[in-house]
């Protein structure tokens, strides 16, 4: 196999201390706070990005491989990225009006109880007690 | 093993990478789109949804677990790297310490996720069970009351050799209530037997009082028979046709503290009734956590089981294949977590 | 088996092969055998079953269309003996949903991928098995759950509780246990067979493809692979990326069944006085999940035909392919294009009118290739030493009926013109014109012809060509005036057309159709006496019968354990038929495994018959 | 016999044809001709297509069965004309189909979007709000009109009137009216109309048409929603405005009656 002359145990550690800082990373961006959300969709993502590209990269060996990765990858890619795309005209943004009594009557049962619950009472951590 | 491998056998077509390896890549194609189903429509039912949780008291969320589990499944993806490469060079036994470490990284990632998945359960973030709205809210701690009330009473109808209460079933709560009261009020029977029943004939009085708000409330004509005292004081002060004022979920948040609190029934009602915190999108934001995440863990306890094969065999050369093929798996497995992390936890 | 077993009668059962561990017994050498051919026979045997079962189902939809709510004759005895063999509507709806079923997901795709692809695969690019044989075992062995999951769901509730939603199986009908009285379990049962299916498929797809890219002959290149094996390979690579995503939303379906998650399911919805549902699903992911996955099946449905029929055709016409690299790429465009038209099934269902616009576009565009593919197989015929035989008839059958499901495709494509055709019999004619009428066809033609290196005997001639006739004729008459049906509006899924003045009068036409049927079906146990005779009673032949170019002749008929005697080496493109290097053998073939006269030859020729 | 299959292949297109063009006397055809504008449009794609189609049709199985015929009158011992396909001709089956399939891709967009999209549809329509709801069950249609003078709201008002499986909407203007389901999926189908459209769970779907003349016209569903699915039967009745405002305000009256002082209640 390909890799073999050129893998290391160093290289290797390398791979994964870069992983480790990335998932410190988004941690990060989501402690900042932005006050636009989409700011830490966007770097959070683009981190995810980051960290799947080295891992199929080194420890998947795809670096090393022939082209047929391409071959395989590119149409999943495609496929992968497509599907949500498509789907979003539809799913995503409804063209006709939405009858989701969470946007229309409940929603602004839940403005209000929002509104009056505001930073009351539950402060339980989350999770696992 | 078949017939060819004695024979010369002249070059085959193909690639240069062996048919396991090729079928497991091939396979994890498969996988991609799999996943892609479950996420694309978690990111297309998310932007089509206004309103979706993300504060961690209405989800329970908590980056911290999930970065841990991060952090985990990536030391983990790194150790079958080194075992893959140990294989390689012939150190078995390095390999086996090293899958040996991924096994055990395997487990606690299970463990948090199940920590995470038992404190969901805690406060009933259950897809199908999240009301949405106060009101509903309100209505899931009537249900959840009235079980606890049957549950209760059931102890005096139920249990033959108590023949102290005499209530054929449960299932008409008025009437048993009613006969819980001459008993109570007697001196018949074990004296702390009446005691409880006290107990329980103030618990129903409690959820009579919410539950006849709810859905009796209706014009003084037609007050329920059944109906709590308290209801039918508050009925009282007013006027013909005029209805009760509606329940705010800030009364009946108290009600449940303080039912919780009570000495009597409080530990059942704790352990019955969950706090009212309504949702919006929580039922379906519980979904695809759950399904998600879920098949997320299938996949890694099937890496646990192709890791544990190589474990339990003596691992030797011709394992290499296997570690580097189940070594791929598990970084699929590691990179849908990649993945699910950000866009379940921090998005 | 180093030696070269001279011919004809080398039957696999003269010798047991030393495996390591035991030698071969029944049981793994008719059961659990992991050899490629026998799982190929056993998909064949199984689907032919299946396609008697899912037969009578249709005889059944049949039979109440023509004489609505009259009590069927012997098999409603036998089906609801309660009901005085009477259809109600539920059961109406069970019927087709388990005839749809059954026929797709239990027929035509595993006889042309399970059957077709396992025996065929290895044979054609000269590999002495599959890549993973135990693999393959567990994809036959997985169907079995989902026969016994569909039966299930077919049988649990009795004659008035089943899957009722038909094989799209669309929420919230499917979703909502109380919106079907009665489909509770068996509606699940359903979506478990489904997902068994998945998994069947998904096992075997990554095996083909496995196999097409790794073991060919040495000299098999890409391009001289019959298109058999392009189609396999096309078909299996259709699979493996469209498949799952049905596998995932069948899974999302199940649990908002069950376990009360709502992907599918809008809050506030009261179906049935059940209380108010929660949720915030939408119904129309279900659609565009399921589609994503179907619309592609309906081409996983037909590759594998049109690339045996290419082979078929060849061989019969005894003429190279016309244009053998159109042919590949007009596949590869099929599978392309088929993932991007999913959508036009969905013109009505309140999708955005956007994507209508769009699909409705490259939906035109895949008649593309499929009008390259039909020429060619006239250009094929064209000039050639035509022989009338079952095979060759079936094939023009096939490209005959493959027009007329196409053309009517062009109709519903046609965004404006589908809003009146959407869900009538119009689209019923469509799809059993493509499914039954051309992929069928192809099938039969695919058994008639491969049934010598099966079996090592033919099947009878005769009795093929009355089937075919038969089923032909039968097979129009029930068929072709559904298009009729549709244009006068009648609606599909209808357990009483008649209910609607407008729809009154075509009681007549109906019946026609049900005799039809009723001929067609009965044509089939002609098929299915000729396979059975002709396994153990048929004429013997040799390695080669057809005088055909593919590596598979040059192995024994039926071939050993292992495949060849003598591994094949590949020389040329599959249909070189009555090329001149032929001409000088003195024939009009020549096998892809014959070295041309000027190389030295490497490798001693098989012995060919 | 070789000859004889070959002229099989020509016959059985002869019988297809002859059956569609005996069809429209026959009564199997069309329901009626399209009652609305937008139906004769999509009839007039229709016979476009079918007349694409048939000569294509004609074409090819007219080709296939030559292609036989040649071969079944080859003499024996004759040899297969060996070729491996021709370039050009490829071209040429390409480009050709390409054309048309576009074309009547392209020449269908219009029609769509009028009936579709909604920024295209007619100007009335979009001045005035629906003029009903349509709110398909299992097993009928419920039709809901506002209080006559008022809108209509997506929440029912006290005084909405109701009717079941039938629908009365004013000829000669094009009608809007918004499609919803209460329970699972259904389709609004109008034959005569040439009209279909589904009604989603959560969604309220605008569909609008019109008809020239006066008529009852048929409503039924197209989406399998249960056992029932054949047996939603309703009509739509289309007459003169005057009469349809009449038709509301009988409607009106009915409602209102309680019973006891029938006269009150008009004034
Ligand atoms: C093997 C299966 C198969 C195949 C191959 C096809 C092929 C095609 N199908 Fe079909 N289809 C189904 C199986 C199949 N279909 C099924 C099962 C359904 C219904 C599912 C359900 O709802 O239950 C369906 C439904 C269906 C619909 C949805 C209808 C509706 O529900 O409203 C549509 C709409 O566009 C459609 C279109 C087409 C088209 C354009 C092709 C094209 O690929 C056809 C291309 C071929 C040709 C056009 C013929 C040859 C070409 C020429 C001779 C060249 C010249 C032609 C021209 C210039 C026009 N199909
Ligand atoms: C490959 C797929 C395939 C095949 C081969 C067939 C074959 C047939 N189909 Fe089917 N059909 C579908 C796929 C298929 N169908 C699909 C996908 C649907 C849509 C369902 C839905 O709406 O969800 C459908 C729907 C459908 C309908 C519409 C129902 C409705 O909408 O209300 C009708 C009606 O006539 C019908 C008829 C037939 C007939 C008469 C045959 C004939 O060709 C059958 C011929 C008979 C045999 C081949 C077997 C002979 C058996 C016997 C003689 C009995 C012997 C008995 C035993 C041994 C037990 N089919
Ligand atoms: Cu309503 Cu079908
Ligand atoms: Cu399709």
């Amino acid at each position: 196999m390909a890799h073999e002359e050129n893998g290391g145990h160093l290289n290797y550690f390398a791979v994964f201390i870069a992983l480790c800082v990335f998932t410190g990373l988004s941690v990060v961006f989501d402690l900042l706070k932005f006050e636009n959300r989409l700011i830490t969709i966007v770097l959070v993502l683009a981190v995810a990005v980051a960290k799947a590209m080295c891992v199929m990269m080194f420890f998947m060996h795809l670096k090393f491989e022939g082209n047929w990765k391409y071959v395989l990858l590119a149409p999943t890619t495609i496929l992968a990225i497509g599907l949500p795309l498509a789907l979003l005209p539809d799913i995503g943004v409804a063209y006709y009006t939405p009858l989701a009594p969470q946007a229309g009557e409940w929603g602004e049962e839940m403005q209000a109880y929002k509104a009056s619950h505001h930073g009351s009472g539950h402060a339980e951590s989350p999770d696992a007690e | 093993m078949s017939s060819h491998a004695q024979q010369p056998s002249a070059v085959k077509m193909g690639i240069p990478i062996p048919d396991s390896k090729l079928g497991m890549w091939l396979f994890l194609g498969t996988e991609i789109m799999f996943f892609t189903a479950f996420i694309g429509s978690y990111i297309v039912l998310r932007l089509g949804s206004p309103g979706w949780p993300t504060s961690s008291e209405d989800t329970h969320i908590s980056v911290v677990f999930g970065g841990v589990n991060t952090f985990v499944l990536i030391v983990s993806s790194y150790c079958v790297v080194v075992a893959h490469e140990a294989m390689a060079q012939k150190l078995f036994g390095k390999a086996r310490q090293y899958l040996l470490i991924t096994f055990a990284l395997a487990c606690v990632f299970l463990g948090i996720k199940s920590m995470e998945y038992y404190g969901k359960f805690s406060h009933d973030i259950i897809p199908g069970r999240i009301p949405e709205t106060p009101t509903q809210a309100i209505a899931k701690v009537d249900r959840e009351l009235e079980t606890v009330v049957r549950a209760r009473f059931a102890v005096y109808t139920d249990g033959e050799d108590e023949a102290d209460v005499n209530v054929p079933e449960a299932r008409d709560l008025a009437t048993v209530s009613a006969q819980l009261d001459v008993f109570a009020n007697g001196d018949e029977g074990d004296a702390a037997r009446r005691e409880t029943a006290k107990a329980d004939l103030r618990l129903y009085s409690e959820w009579q009082n919410l539950h006849q708000h709810i859905v009796a409330n209706v014009s003084l004509e037609d007050v329920p028979q059944a109906a709590g005292p308290g209801y039918l004081k508050a009925r009282e002060q007013l006027a013909e046709g005029e209805a009760l004022p509606t329940l705010k979920i800030g009364e009946v948040e108290g009600l449940v503290k303080k039912l919780k609190s009570d000495v009597d029934y409080g530990p059942a009602v704790k352990a019955g009734v969950f706090d009212p915190h309504p949702v919006l999108y929580g039922n379906l934001f519980a979904s695809i956590y759950f399904l998600m995440t879920g098949f997320h863990a299938i996949h890694v306890i099937v890496g646990m089981i192709l890791f544990g094969l190589a474990l339990g065999s003596k691992l030797d050369e011709s394992w290499t294949d296997w570690v580097e093929n189940s070594g791929l798996y598990w970084h699929f497995v590691d990179l849908v977590w990649i993945f699910l992390f950000p866009l379940l936890y921090i998005v | 088996m180093a030696t070269i077993t001279p011919a004809i009668e080398s039957h696999s059962d003269g010798h047991s092969h030393d495996h390591d561990h035991h030698e071969i017994g029944f049981v793994s050498k008719y059961i659990f055998s992991t050899d490629h051919k026998m799982i190929g026979i056993q998909f064949l045997v199984t689907t032919l079953v299946m396609l008697m079962a899912g037969g009578a189902l249709a005889l059944a939809v049949r039979w109440q269309l023509a004489f609505p709510w009259e009590s069927m004759p012997v098999i409603g005895k036998l089906l609801f003996s309660g009901e005085g063999g009477q259809i109600s509507p539920e059961f109406y709806t069970m019927l087709f949903t388990m005839h749809a079923s059954v026929m797709i997901f239990l027929v035509i795709i595993p006889i042309l991928a399970g059957a077709f692809g396992n025996f065929l695969i290895p044979l054609q690019i000269g590999a002495d098995d599959m890549a993973f044989p135990v693999l393959n075992m567990l994809s036959y062995w997985f169907m079995w759950p989902a026969i016994v999951c569909f039966g299930a769901s077919f049988f649990v509730g009795g004659a008035t509780a089943g899957p009722a939603a038909g094989w799209t199986s669309y929420p919230l009908l499917s979703a909502l246990v109380e919106s079907a009285p009665g489909s509770g379990s068996a509606q699940t049962f359903w979506l478990l067979g489904l997902t068994f299916v998945g998994v069947s498929s998904m096992m075997g797809s990554v095996n083909y493809m496995t196999t097409i890219i790794n073991m060919r002959a040495p000299g098999m290149t890409l391009f001289r692979m019959p298109l058999t094996i392009w189609s396999m390979f096309i078909t299996a690579i259709l699979q493996a990326f469209a498949l799952p995503v049905l596998t995932a939303a069948g899974f999302m379906l199940l649990t908002d069944r069950i376990l009360g998650t709502c992907f599918f399911i809008p809050s506030g919805i009261i179906v049935n006085n059940a209380p108010e549902t929660v949720g915030g699903g939408q119904p129309l992911l279900w659609q565009h999940l399921f589609w994503f996955y179907s619309h592609p099946a309906v081409y996983i449905m037909l590759l594998p035909a049109m690339g045996m029929v290419s082979d078929m055709l060849a061989c019969m016409s005894r003429k190279p392919v016309f244009g053998y690299k159109p042919m590949v790429y007009s596949m590869a465009a099929i599978a392309g294009l088929g993932f991007i038209v999913w959508g036009h099934h969905m013109f009505t269902s309140g999708m955005n009118p956007a994507l209508g616009m769009t699909f409705m576009t490259s939906t035109m565009m895949i008649a593309l290739p499929s009008a390259i593919k039909t020429f060619n197989w006239i250009g094929t015929i064209w000039g050639g030493n035509v022989r009338f035989n079952t095979v060759m008839l079936n094939c023009a059958g096939f490209v005959a009926m493959f027009i007329v499901g196409g053309l009517s495709g062009i109709f519903m494509a046609a965004v404006p013109v589908d809003i009146y055709f959407h869900d009538t019999y119009f689209i019923v004619a469509h799809f059993h014109y493509v499914l039954f009428g051309s992929t069928l066809f192809g099938v039969f033609a695919a058994i008639t012809f491969w049934f010598p290196k099966m079996f090592g005997r033919t099947m009878n001639e005769t009795v093929g060509k009355w089937h075919f006739v038969l089923t032909f004729v039968g097979f129009n008459g029930t068929f072709f005036p559904m298009h009729l049906l549709g244009i006068a509006g009648m609606p599909r899924r209808y357990a009483n057309p008649y209910l609607h003045p407008y729809l009154e009068h075509l009681l007549p036409m109906n019946q026609f159709i049900t005799f039809s049927a009723i001929l067609m079906g009965f044509a089939q146990f002609l098929l299915l006496g000729n396979f059975l005779y002709s396994m153990f009673c048929g004429k013997k032949v040799g390695r080669n019968p057809w005088g055909a170019n593919g590596l598979e002749w040059s192995a024994p008929s039926p071939p050993g354990h292992g495949n060849f005697d003598v591994p094949p080496v590949c020389y040329r493109g599959p249909y070189e038929y009555s090329s001149p290097e032929a001409k000088a053998l003195g024939q009009d073939f020549i096998l892809q495994t014959t070295p041309p006269p000027e190389m030295p030859e490497s490798t001693p020729e098989p012995a060919s018959a | 016999m070789k000859k004889l299959w070959a002229l099989f292949f020509f016959f059985w297109p002869l019988v297809a044809l002859i059956v569609c063009w005996i069809a429209p006397d026959r009564g199997w055809w069309f329901p009626s001709e399209a009652k609305s504008p937008l139906g004769s449009r999509i009839d007039d794609l229709f016979y476009l297509i079918l007349v694409i189609v048939t000569v294509v049709f004609i074409g090819t199985q007219f080709a296939l069965g030559y292609v036989l015929w040649k071969g079944a009158t080859k003499e024996e011992g004759s040899e297969a004309y060996f070729s491996h396909g021709s370039h050009s001709l490829e071209l040429i089956w390409t480009v050709v189909p390409a054309f048309v399939l576009v074309f009547i891709a392209l020449y269908q967009m219009d029609v769509w979007a009028e009936f579709r999209v909604k920024s295209y549809y007619p100007e009335e329509t979009l001045k005035d709000g629906p003029m009903m709801e349509v709110k398909a069950r299992q097993f009928e249609w419920r039709i809901r009109y506002p209080e006559p003078g008022k809108d209509l709201q997506n929440q029912p008002q006290p005084g909405d009137l109701y009717t079941v499986n039938e629908m009365h909407v004013p000829t000669g203007k094009p009608v809007k009216f918004n499609l919803r389901t209460d329970d699972v999926q259904h389709a609004f189908f109008a034959p005569q109309l040439r009209v279909k459209q589904d009604a989603v769970a959560g969604l309220i779907i605008p569909v609008w048409f019109m008809i020239e003349e006066a008529g009852d016209y048929d409503l039924v569903c197209a989406e399998l929603c249960g056992w029932g699915h054949y047996k939603m039967r309703a009509t739509i009745v289309a007459e003169p405005e005057e009469k349809v405002a009449e038709y509301i305000e009988q409607l009106q009256a009915d409602q209102n009656y309680d019973g006891v002082a029938a006269d009150e209640d008009d004034e």
